[in-house]
């Protein structure tokens, strides 16, 4: 048995999950539908793929969401897992869920996906037939992933920085490292028995002022990562930045870069999709309004030439969406996609040439720290601040960087900490802002900058 | 005069946070910051340790409800009947009304409840609230 | 007395309109508060403004209507005219107006402003204090004008082709030529008092598939009209054609060759601005994709930086929409405008001088026209079929040209019936579609183009 | 089978009118087609003067109903008992219900009623009315 094997034994064998049959899965994969694969999808390029985010605690309420889901002509399914799941607290998301059940009422954010187990959830997930992707958020995702897999969900969004810095306070990053690895590992694995496993990385990070250098950056090596284990199908994603420009800006070097470094890597043979996230930040607290936000998002995915968006509802700023809504929202895009037509190509050569600059100082940095491995020379960054994530709740981010949007909506670096910058790339985005006299001031404008959409 | 705050359960919505202990200083007060992820229990030993005088809990994801129905055994428990306890920000999963939130939380042992109130308009309310008690 | 104004003491002497007092209707302009004028806001140029359609026949609902705009931030206030007022028959709408106001239910489409008189009307224009804009549809507008400007509104949409082609089945041609001079000559003799009044010509025109150089050319036709008779603010349009990059280029040409035409014929000191009118087509019976299809077309019009934009609203597929419906469409689009930042600026070479060139040779061919006076060469033009309108119930049209749309949704001429195009430009028009062999599947296409927002 | 068509009143939308003329030639009807902009007289005169079957009435803008209240004296005036009346369209100003509309136009003399239904569903419900008569 491989060393892979045994830590896959223990990691699967936990009082809340199923007892897993690994042949028997395998089996599944081998033998499961085409369609069920996103990798499959994108490979044929032929529209922009719509997905939601969604999930409710018991299964009945599930699969009822994914019934509205269908009737709205969806071409992704999400399984957005709690946030109890997310920080492995197995005991709490059992308790909610059975309270859930009890009282017709939901009492977790999400699917408790490992405590419905593999067997229950692949039910549903064959039934509908579709390409369904994992949403969670979580550190340690390996029982998760492992769970997920063998129920027949081939997208696993998530990576050791993406959804540690924006979704843990102190989990220890260089186990994240490791965790993710072990889950790069066993897509990579699965991915050579059928279509490949998708991995995506989760480019909106805090969704809150994080200038596009630090995503891309983050994007590439989370995508590196993946590459070294085997993925073969890798998906980048950003969220809308606040100025068109500036998205498109982000799209044509993420896109440009990802595909030179992935080369660069192994990768010739990797599939790089790219994914649009609708605005992250705070929503709007008028419905209305937050549907008009939500259609702007889906004209810029469709300008950006993105190959998923994935869409928000108009509920959003108030909390876990009804069916009937996030279903809407779906219908909405899908139609809109569908009536725009003659969208032009649109370049900026400054802010792309500038824009690619500050990407490879930064990834220089990366491959110069002295490290034997990439993952410890990714670590090695964080921890000296090179890479500094804008709000970040965990203790190991620096938290120096401080950002602020100039009047075109673009978000800008006018503190820039210990990113390790070229000199002209710095002029250049504080030459753009100007900023308030008194600290008072640009604290202010932050707090109206975080808030561009409401 | 002191505020114990912070994000409660497994919530890691820390933009607001950020901002309500940038507010707490802006208006005199002695903030310590939990931060996001931090639990009842948490709470409560920091607000004995610092003695005090408010206890400020965020809930942004809609977890407050499993964590707070502890809350008034522990209160009488520690026996800090003094200390203002108040809560805000999302309290429910999903949408729900203030009229269906605020008593149900009032009953968990909260002194002050904001569900989806704007951040001023909550603080100039304990700051009223903090008044009259003297 | 000259001989304009006794003309205008016949026209207005009419059994259904109030008596008119012009020395007291020259004072209230000369003093009117310059906010009333849109020209005044035009030359501002901070924003792009906002402006719905709307009508209810009685004074009370018309100034509820007002009442909701004003709530929802408007920049711009409508007055849309019943459809029996547009036709002159003055009688059929007093009768109407009338069950109306006993009924408590509406039989008329919009406001019957000549029933309702100036001296009322006036009353309310002044009390809201904000520009108005008149929107009807009428050949003959010589007392609906005298009426609208004096009740203090002080921009004119329509022209004698824009208001005809689309808007009558027989109403003679010529005729409107000299009803429409009389307008404009009202307009431009009020134009000295105060700010000027604006003057707008309509360039959805029957909204079906019309080239964009038929709209470009009726643009410039009633445009260069207005200025022959003094007027000093003119506004161009077009409505949402189904390609972003068509509404970008026709946009672009437009521009260009309203300020370039203006200036060559005495308009030097005329300001000229951009209209963008939202989806003027058949909309679709879903309100939440027409609330996603408004949204786009607020997008396209700060794309293609409009001076002013008029919306539609959900209701549009099913009849006149209700205040509060109309007002929640401005908000929308306000917010959207507000929010919307970072736009690129866009060109299409080869696109641009292709329209180009269409719309110079049409012009041509009009000065060519060996009449003396421009509205005769044009409605010689007009008679001959080198200037066809697609779908306009008009007798005088030549009803020969048909259009398509390719693939990137654009409008592309089939049939070039009598415009005199350049063979290149008509075989670049071509080149673009793949048309179906037989005549009933481009019935069909025909059919389902129409219908491209459904 | 002969059908007079048009759009009644101060109407001036012609698209539905040209796919109207269009499908009812596809389906072998011998189309007498007014176009827009023409009055109950007209509509009237035209079904003597060419001897038709069918009056197939449009209205798009609202009107309607302040034109078609004649209706049913013109057709009792010339003896028209034997001709079908339909009319669709968008029949009432402002958003109405079918529930409503239907029976309304029923009670003017119409004998078919479509009120914002798409016009397939129109003309197959016509054809089969037709056989049905014979
Ligand atoms: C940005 C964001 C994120 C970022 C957070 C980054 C970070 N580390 O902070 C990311 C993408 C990582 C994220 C993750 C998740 N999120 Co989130 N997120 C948001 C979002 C879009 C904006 C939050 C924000 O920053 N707002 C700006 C700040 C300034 O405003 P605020 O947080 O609302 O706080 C204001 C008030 O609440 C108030 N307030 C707060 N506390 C207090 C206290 C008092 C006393 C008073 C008076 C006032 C007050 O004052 C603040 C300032 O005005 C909201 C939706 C929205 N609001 O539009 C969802 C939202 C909060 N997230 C939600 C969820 C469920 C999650 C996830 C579980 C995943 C998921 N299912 O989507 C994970 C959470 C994982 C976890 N362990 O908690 C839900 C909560 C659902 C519910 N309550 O029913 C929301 C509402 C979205 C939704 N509709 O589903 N999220
Ligand atoms: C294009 C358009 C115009 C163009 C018309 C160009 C032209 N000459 O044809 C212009 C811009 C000039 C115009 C002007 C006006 N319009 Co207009 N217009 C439209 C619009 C957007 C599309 C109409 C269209 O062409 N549809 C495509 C065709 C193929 O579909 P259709 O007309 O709906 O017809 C279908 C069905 O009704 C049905 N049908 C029709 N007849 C019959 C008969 C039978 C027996 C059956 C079974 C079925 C059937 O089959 C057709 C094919 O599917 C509609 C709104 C909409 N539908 O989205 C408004 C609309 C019809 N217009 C309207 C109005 C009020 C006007 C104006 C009075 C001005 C104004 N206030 O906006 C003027 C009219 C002046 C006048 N004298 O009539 C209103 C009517 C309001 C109401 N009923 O309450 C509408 C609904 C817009 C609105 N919501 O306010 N308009």
């Amino acid at each position: 048995m491989s060393l892979l094997q045994k830590e896959r034994d223990v990691i699967t064998r936990n009082e809340y999950a199923d007892h897993f049959d690994f042949d028997e899965i395998e089996d599944f994969i081998r033998n499961a539908n085409k369609e069920m694969f996103i990798s499959h999808h994108f490979k044929k390029r032929d529209r922009l793929l719509v997905q939601p985010r969604g999930g409710f605690p018991t299964y009945k309420k599930m699969f009822e969401l994914y019934e509205e889901f269908m009737k709205a002509d969806i071409d992704v399914l999400p399984l957005t897992i709690d946030s109890n799941t997310r920080l492995n607290d197995y005991a709490m998301a059992k308790k909610m869920l059975t309270l859930s059940e009890e009282n017709e009422m939901d009492m977790l954010n999400g699917y408790p996906l490992v405590n419905h187990g593999y067997r229950t959830t692949r039910k549903m997930m064959t039934h509908f037939n579709k390409p369904v992707s994992l949403r969670h958020g979580t550190p340690d995702a390996r029982l998760l992933v492992e769970t997920a897999l063998a129920s027949g969900i081939f997208e696993i969004e998530g990576g050791p920085i993406t959804y540690m810095l924006p979704y843990s306070k102190n989990f220890p990053l260089d186990k994240a490292f490791l965790y993710w690895k072990y889950v790069d590992k066993v897509c990579a694995k699965y991915s050579t028995l059928n279509e490949p496993i998708n991995r995506e990385s989760f480019g909106p990070l805090t969704a809150t002022l994080v200038p596009p250098c630090i995503v891309i950056v983050i994007q590439l090596i989370e995508m590196l990562l993946s590459i070294e284990e085997g993925v073969k199908s890798f998906s980048v994603s950003f969220s809308q930045n606040g100025s068109m420009m500036q998205d498109i800006v982000t799209s044509n070097v993420l896109k440009k870069l990802a595909r030179k470094y992935a080369d660069m890597f192994g990768g010739e043979d990797a599939i790089i999709n790219l994914v649009y996230h609708q605005w992250m930040g705070a929503f709007p607290r008028d419905k209305n309004l937050s549907d008009s936000l939500i259609n702007t998002n889906t004209i810029i995915a469709a300008m950006v030439r993105a190959d998923k968006i994935i869409i928000k509802t108009r509920d959003e700023a108030f909390g876990i969406p009804t069916m009937q809504c996030n279903a809407q929202s779906v219908a909405n895009t899908k139609y809109t996609l569908r009536t725009l037509k003659g969208l032009p190509v649109v370049h900026d050569a400054e802010e792309e040439e500038n824009l690619e600059l500050e990407v490879r100082a930064i990834m220089d940095a990366v491959f110069n720290d002295p490290a034997d491995t990439l993952w410890r020379k990714v670590f090695n960054t964080i921890k000296s601040g090179l890479i500094d994530v804008p709000f970040s709740p965990h203790i190991i981010n620096n938290n120096e960087v401080i950002t602020i949007r100039d009047d075109s909506g673009n978000i800008r670096i006018i503190e820039k900490g210990k990113l390790p910058l070229p000199d002209r790339c710095f002029a250049y985005e504080k030459s753009k802002v100007n900023l308030p006299e008194s600290q008072t001031e640009v604290i202010n404008k932050i707090i109206h900058d975080i808030g561009a959409m409401l | 005069m002191k505020v114990v705050t912070g994000v409660v359960g497994n919530d890691i919505h820390v933009v607001a946070n950020r901002l309500i202990d940038i507010s707490l200083q802006a208006r005199g007060f002695e903030v310590f910051n939990l931060g996001v992820n931090t639990s009842l229990e948490e709470f409560i030993d920091a607000v004995v340790e610092t003695d005090a005088d408010i206890l400020l809990i965020s809930s942004l994801n809609g977890e407050a409800e499993g964590w707070c129905r502890d809350l008034q055994f522990l209160r009488s428990e520690y026996n800090l009947k003094e200390v203002i306890f108040v809560i805000g920000g999302n309290l429910a999963v999903g949408e729900a009304a203030q009229s269906d939130i605020v008593p149900k939380y009032k009953s968990y042992g909260f002194d002050l409840v904001f569900h989806q109130i704007d951040l001023n308009t909550g603080l100039d309310e304990i700051e009223r609230f903090v008044k009259e008690r003297v």
